[in-house]
């Protein structure tokens, strides 16, 4: 893939200005990327990059002290900003290496076209479609159909911030009004309808904390309030009301500060739409204060600023 | 964890409507607690006592005691405790009598909720901690924000103790608005005659430091050290060379700008000093008038100046003063007239206020002291005054009395006859307020020996005929309509807050109420105090108040200082926020919300990166506590885990 | 009675009411898109054509169990004096286990040697374990990810199993294994079924020959301990993992656990819970100190546990069974197969080696080539 | 157990210690009566307030929630009520979303001299809370 090649060339000019790049390569078979990380030049031989290169690999920036380069869609790049924003990283430690993205692909969905079959062999042809071939015949997929939730309403399909841009900027097709209609939607349900609807997706989960783990902006990782007992937050029952307790923590402490890059989705074991509810805090984060996440680095996330006098906000009465 | 409870009858005041045996006997049966009682008066000295005595025969920890408010009573049972070893955080207090006694009426309903109360209460004192003061160096110094009477009266007292004071005036002399007045009542003493001598005490006392024309910037910092920037104003005088010979005022060409001292009666100079009296005694400029600043040329006063003071470039500047004590004596405001349409005020010239009345009266007001009605300058013979012209009127936003009309009009009165003897003045009133020391003996005084009409009622209408001026009202007494043909108008308008008290006040982290008035720390027993440690209230900032308890408070304040001051250091109050470094990520994100800029960044030795509290600076809110994703940092008292007891002991029983 | 029976597909559900009579049936059920065991009833979809999102673990051992509730008791007469009553309820309904895969069973086994097998059963798990019959449904095809046949087990592996069953077209083979699964041969639906023995065994073996083995030509892998013990090899091939507990929560053979008090006001319960081994707050100690602090280090626990420390303590067991599910659902796909594979071979110990030497960065995915 | 069964909800109250505790000390001082659900919590400040813990107590056993604090600008650590207000306006708007009806949550200000104000506030959302019922006993007959 022309892409693949350029971004090799890219990172082996920026060793040994940084130590280590985070990119993609195969994973366990055809349908999975996995992370990458290369600490000299002669293995960027096995990177790929392709429309499995869905996960979010800036996750991994706040952690790594030393210099860094990474490989990130538009998507991605947000996370970047966002923590620009907040403070977490240093940018003059990371260098970007930006590539504008036409959208991803969803394991999870491609799974279920295919029965959830061991996969022989995965390719890509010109056309934007997966082909993936299993022990039972092959099936080929339009990546449009199989990609996750949020590139179908994807507006920065070209990193927001970069060192080095792959190819040429793409700019969005997508209707700018679409991006929180989903949650519009669900909205408009009953309340009994959404009470149950949440109780039936959290009583899933297992509390693996994987969507909190692999989500970029949950920084607290080994202090999270969830698990410790100072402060105590919730008990190690397994019971709907920890389960639901849990989503909230995690909800709430990404109110105005979530960019929306559905890690937590991706990676639940449970398929639980987590995502959802940071979403619906983001759209009422966009009405409130005009915020949006991860798009400008001089920003303040809404939560930790005010305006003596609040525009959007009215004084609820009784 | 042995768990004493202390269940106060509070008299019939908890006891009337609270079972509070029922509330003993339910606490006996919680885990922890090994002592339950009820007691009369709990906050007596032999209910402290007996307190102090279980703890030590029931070999008691942590201390809770069911009552009334913590605010009023928290600090005399932590100091109960702590006489008998305790640290004085193991106590928490149930509030049964504000919150539930006194508001509920169902004996059953309110002793399930004492109940509850109370088992918050264990739940949460079953997770405090013992926690120590530091203590920190006092600076001793105290400013005073207002030059008024009460103010002044607050410098004076604290300087003759000794400390170093600064005194903060808005406008360009001190004096506030006991300078305006006339004469005083009861005694119809001269009311610069008797305040001018304490202004020149405050100009030549060698603890006080003056800003006149000066205005509050900022305020940071917490009792013992607060530092305060200072807006000193532009005068374009230079008040180091200015003498106050008035040769300025005296050749200055505008004629026609509005004179702030006598409150507009007459129009004054745009170079003026505002009174003969006045302290500092200095020229100022009001550029609004002046004609180098509207017209960009004139230069008279700079050319007449003697000594060369006048500076039409000059800029406000700002001083920081550091000081341990805030005294806040920033007086009060007046009713604006244009709010009474009805009695003409603000059209008609002869419908004056009382403040501006004064000024007419005043031999250094604008007539010299000769009564003359403003339209024509003729001497007017039917006098009305109109008391509570705005005042206890919900429908005005001012339902409260203005405390001090009822007297000040009966003076007006009984000099307007002392000065136009053939004069008949009539009062409109709705009931005569005259509590004070030789009060009511005044009032009687202008209806018995100077003729003075009292009208019972309200007045409805004040419009011109002729040269008069017509007075409808009602006469409740008599039950008809009076009409009255006056040649002035005086109303008795209402005493309103200060302009711009609400801004003062969240400068000074002090509560306000729905009109302005600051709030004490507590109406009967901590009149001067405010919830702020170190800002004290004194005068009418507080609430209308007369000269005497203006006075009285300013003094009070002063002494409030001076015990403060009686130490070197203060303890601090160790309710504030640690940060746990073992759960701290370093996010900073209570660096951002701190509103005090009480945390910083610290560099621990293993190289993580964590917040650290600045003790001395943290004031104990907790919006870091909650900033924080990882309950790393605790507002110590008020924990997570403190409050979730709480939560869970009403949510889960 | 023959000793095999056969069950007809259209039969099916028949039987899992006729097992519902007198205990719960858990049974891989769709839910959404995935599978889960639940126990089963007439509304829920029955999902037997891949294993199980999650291992049937928890019926047997759950991941969340009250052990006693607690209360404090104040004597009527003095309320200085406090005791407190404990109330253990280990009664438990009888279980089946309807469509676990070998390898869940084989799960089973790890825990038996841990819970029952020792001096100090744990009456919990026992309880559970001997009220639940497990009815096993052998794999026809290998699943994303597994490679069950590299740590002992198989496809038609019967070690844990009550019952198996292996599919043919038109029904299931029942092959009892225990005693207690031979009742099931008398069930009303279950016909018999010597005469299709000879094709599931076919199946069985066919299928065996498809599941990969990361680590052939050996029976069982060896870890080279030199390589096991240097951080730097962890440091690499671990370095995507983001510390979840996806794996371990769903790995039929993890069964470390955490006991919590979980208080109110005067009562409360002492919980047993699941905990993980890559979650921090497993080795944090009271002091704040940890000695697993990173993830490497907690990750090299999980593998040295399920592939040394185990197979130490219980004859040469490993305590994986080739699921692949922590593969499947990791979300960054880490390996585990390809990491004890690492382990095994000397030549990569030799590299490893000498990159330490060298003080330079040794790196997996380059010597892997060579 | 808090809440007198049949006559009583479980309403939990958060209110800053220098204004609404106050004003709810000034509303007793005065003898406003009110209904007799709420229980209140005293934090220093309702910036203190985490949103989580009104969801927590929602989510374990609350029918009604009450945060109050100081007026806008009236705060008495400056900006407290400030970060209170955004948060808790997010909570408020997220609660429904959930399923769980935002009139279950409201929050206020009201100052130490607002007794009267501090009778309104409590007296409606009680009746408010009422009118909805019990949120709890509601989930068992909807499950």
């Amino acid at each position: 893939m022309n892409n693949a090649e350029q971004i090799k060339e890219t990172i082996a000019r920026i060793f040994p200005d940084v130590e280590t790049v985070i990119c993609y390569q195969q994973g366990f078979d055809g349908l999975h990327a996995t992370p990458y990380f290369i600490s000299i030049p002669e293995q960027v031989n096995k990177l790929i990059w392709n429309p499995l290169c869905a996960q979010n690999l800036t996750s991994y920036l706040p952690s790594i002290k030393k210099k860094v380069g990474i490989v990130v869609k538009g998507c991605d790049s947000r996370t970047i900003i966002q923590y620009l924003q907040e403070g977490l990283i240093d940018r003059a430690k990371v260098v970007i290496i930006g590539v504008p993205c036409t959208g991803v692909i969803s394991v999870k969905k491609v799974l279920r076209e295919i029965g959830h079959q061991p996969v022989v062999d995965v390719v890509f042809d010109d056309n934007g479609n997966i082909v993936v071939k299993t022990q039972k015949g092959e099936k080929r997929l339009a990546i449009a159909d199989v990609c996750p939730d949020k590139c179908t309403t994807c507006q920065y399909p070209t990193p927001l911030v970069y060192d080095h841009l792959i190819g040429e900027p793409i700019a969005s097709n997508k209707p700018k009004e679409d991006v929180y209609k989903d949650i519009r939607e669900f909205d408009a349900k009953t309340l009994e309808e959404k009470r149950a609807y949440w109780e039936k997706e959290f009583e899933r989960c297992i509390r693996c904390y994987a969507c909190r783990n692999a989500c970029p902006m949950c920084i607290c990782q080994d202090s999270c309030i969830a698990e410790t007992r100072e402060p105590h937050w919730i008990s190690q029952r397994l019971s709907l009301q920890e389960k639901f307790m849990f989503h909230m923590i995690h909800a709430a402490h990404l109110a105005g500060r979530c960019v929306e890059c559905g890690e937590c989705e991706r990676v639940c074991p449970m398929d639980i739409p987590v995502a959802k509810l940071k979403k619906k805090i983001n759209a009422e984060m966009k009405e409130l204060f005009n915020y949006e996440t991860g798009v400008n680095p001089d920003d303040k996330p809404p939560m930790y600023t005010f305006n003596v006098d609040e525009a959007k906000i009215k004084e609820h009465k009784l | 964890m042995r768990v004493g409870v202390f269940i106060c009858h509070c008299g019939n005041n908890i006891a009337g409507t609270v079972d509070v045996a029922r509330v003993a006997a339910e606490m006996r049966k919680l885990p922890g607690v090994v002592y339950a009682t009820n007691y009369m008066y709990t906050c007596s000295e032999p209910g402290q006592e007996e307190i102090k005595q279980a703890i030590k025969k029931e070999n008691l920890d942590r201390i809770v005691v069911a009552a009334c408010s913590p605010r009023m009573h928290e600090n005399t049972f932590r100091k109960t405790i702590e006489k008998a070893g305790l640290n004085r955080y193991f106590l928490e207090m149930a509030n049964i009598r504000e919150h539930i006694s006194w508001i509920g009426e169902d004996k059953e309903l309110n002793t399930a909720k004492a109940i509850d109360a109370v088992k918050m209460a264990v739940a949460k004192v079953m997770k405090n901690k013992p926690l120590y003061s530091s203590s920190f160096k006092v600076n001793k110094r105290v400013m005073v924000i207002g030059g008024g009477v009460a103010g002044m009266q607050a410098a004076l007292d604290c300087a003759d103790g000794g400390l170093d004071v600064v005194l903060v005036e808005k406008s360009p002399s001190i004096g506030g608005m006991m300078a305006r007045l006339d004469k005083t009542f009861p005694t119809i003493d001269c009311s610069i005659c008797i305040l001018g001598p304490k202004m020149v005490d405050v100009a030549q006392h060698e603890k006080i430091k003056l800003h006149a024309y000066s205005e509050i910037d900022e305020i940071k910092g917490y009792v013992g050290n607060y530092q305060v920037k200072v807006r000193k104003k532009a005068t374009y005088v230079d008040w180091t060379k200015c003498t106050g010979c008035g040769a300025c005022m005296e050749k200055c060409p505008t004629r026609n700008a509005y004179d702030n001292f006598n409150f507009g009666v007459a129009p004054t100079r745009a170079i003026n000093i505002p009174f003969p009296q006045a302290i500092p005694k200095k020229a100022k400029i009001d550029p609004a008038f002046c004609r180098q600043f509207t017209k960009g040329k004139c230069g008279v006063c700079a050319k007449i100046c003697p000594t060369g003071a006048i500076n039409y470039e000059m800029q406000d500047e700002i001083v920081t003063e550091d000081v341990g004590a805030i005294i806040v004596a920033t007086g009060y405001g007046l009713f604006d007239l244009d709010k009474f349409p009805e009695y003409g005020a603000g059209r008609y010239p002869d419908v004056i206020t009382g403040i501006q009345y004064e000024r007419i009266l005043n031999a250094s007001g604008p007539t010299s002291g000769h009564i003359l009605r403003p339209s024509d300058q003729t001497e007017p013979k039917t006098i009305v005054f109109v008391s509570c012209a705005g005042s206890r009127d919900k429908s005005l936003g001012v339902p409260y009395c203005s405390n001090f009309c009822c007297m000040y009009i009966a003076k007006q009165a009984i000099l307007t006859k002392d000065h136009v003897p053939d004069s008949q003045s009539y009062v409109f009133y709705m009931d005569i307020r005259s509590p004070g020391k030789g009060y009511d003996e005044f009032t009687r005084r202008a209806q018995e020996d100077y003729g003075v009409k009292y009208i019972r009622g309200r007045v409805s209408r004040i419009y011109p005929k002729g040269k008069k001026m017509v007075v409808r009202g009602a006469d409740t007494l008599l039950g008809t309509q009076v009409e009255v043909e006056a040649d002035l108008v005086v109303l008795a308008t209402a005493v309103v807050s200060a302009p711009g008290a609400a801004g003062m006040a969240e400068k000074l982290h002090i509560s306000y109420d729905t009109f302005g008035f600051y709030v004490e720390s507590h109406p009967k027993l901590r009149p001067v105090e405010t919830n702020t440690s170190g800002v004290f209230l004194a005068g009418a900032c507080q609430g209308p108040k007369d000269i005497p308890a203006s006075v009285g408070q300013g003094s009070a304040a002063a002494s409030k200082v001076q015990a403060l001051f009686s130490k070197d250091m203060l303890e601090s109050d160790p309710a504030i926020a640690q940060v746990n470094t073992n759960a701290c990520v370093g996010c900073l994100k209570c660096v951002r919300t701190c509103p005090f800029q009480a945390i910083k960044e610290e560099e621990l030795r293993n190289g993580k990166k964590v917040a650290k509290v600045i003790e001395t600076v943290c004031a104990g809110c907790g919006v870091c506590t909650s900033t924080c994703p990882c309950g790393a940092i605790q507002l110590q008292h008020f924990t997570d885990n403190q409050l979730l007891a709480e939560v869970n002991a009403i949510c889960q029983g | 009675m023959s000793d095999t029976g056969y069950l007809p597909k259209e039969k099916i559900k028949d039987f899992l009411k006729e097992l519902a009579k007198d205990a719960v049936v858990y049974a891989p059920c769709l839910e959404g898109d995935i599978v889960l065991f639940r126990p089963f009833s007439e509304e829920r979809t029955l999902c037997l054509d891949r294993p199980a999102n999650t291992p049937p673990k928890s019926v047997i051992y759950p991941q969340s169990e009250t052990l006693f509730a607690f209360q404090y008791k104040k004597a009527p007469e003095d309320h200085q004096k406090m005791s407190v009553e404990l109330k253990a309820d280990i009664g438990v309904p009888n279980m089946v286990i309807f469509g676990a895969r070998p390898c869940d069973a084989k799960g089973f086994r790890i825990y038996d040697r841990v819970f029952i097998e020792t001096n100090t059963p744990d009456p919990y798990y026992r309880k559970r374990r001997e009220n639940t019959l497990i009815v096993t449904l052998s794999c026809a095809a290998p699943s994303p990810g597994c490679f069950c046949v590299a740590v002992g087990g198989g496809p038609a592996h019967k070690e844990g199993s009550d019952v198996m069953m292996t599919e043919l077209e038109g029904g299931y083979v029942i092959e009892p294994v225990t005693e207690k699964g031979r009742a099931i041969l008398g069930k009303h639906v279950i016909e018999d079924g010597k005469p299709y023995l000879k094709d599931a065994q076919h199946v069985q073996a066919k299928a065996h020959d498809e599941v990969r083995n990361p680590f052939a030509p050996d029976e069982l892998p060896k870890i080279s301990q030199s390589l096991f013990n240097f951080d730097g090899f962890w440091e690499q091939v671990v370095g995507k993992c983001v510390s979840c507990g996806a794996c371990t929560y769903l790995c039929p053979t993890c069964y470390c656990f955490n006991i919590t008090d979980e208080q109110g006001i005067g009562s409360g319960e002492r919980v047993r819970s699941w905990d993980a081994c890559m979650f921090f707050h497993f080795t944090l100690e009271a002091s704040g100190h940890n000695p697993r602090p990173t993830k490497f280090q907690r990750f090299k626990n999980r593998v040295g546990h399920k592939f040394i420390y185990y197979p130490e303590k219980y004859e040469g067991v490993i305590a994986c069974c080739g699921c692949g599910r922590c593969i499947r659902y990791c979300p960054v796909n880490v390996d585990i197969s390809e990491i004890v594979n690492y382990l095994k071979d000397t030549h990569q110990e030799l590299h490893w080696a000498s990159s330490r030497k060298e003080g330079t960065q040794p790196t997996v995915g380059s010597t892997k080539d060579e | 157990m808090s809440g007198v069964a049949g006559k009583e909800l479980r309403i939990v109250g958060f209110l800053c210690n220098w204004c609404s505790y106050g004003g709810a000390d000034t509303a007793g001082v005065a003898r406003f009566k009110q209904p007799t659900d709420l229980r209140i919590i005293r934090v220093p400040c309702s910036g203190r307030v985490d949103p989580l813990f009104v969801v927590k107590a929602l989510l374990t056993g609350a029918d009604g929630v009450l945060v109050s604090g100081c007026h806008p600008r009236d705060c008495h650590y400056t900006d407290g009520n400030f970060y209170a207000r955004r948060r808790l306006e997010m909570l408020k708007r997220l609660l429904p979303f959930i399923g769980i009806d935002e009139k279950r949550f409201h929050y206020t200000w009201v100052s130490a001299s607002e007794g009267q104000k501090w009778q309104q506030v409590v007296t409606d959302f009680t009746n408010q809370v009422h009118k909805l019922g019990p949120m709890h006993a509601k989930k068992e007959s909807e499950g």
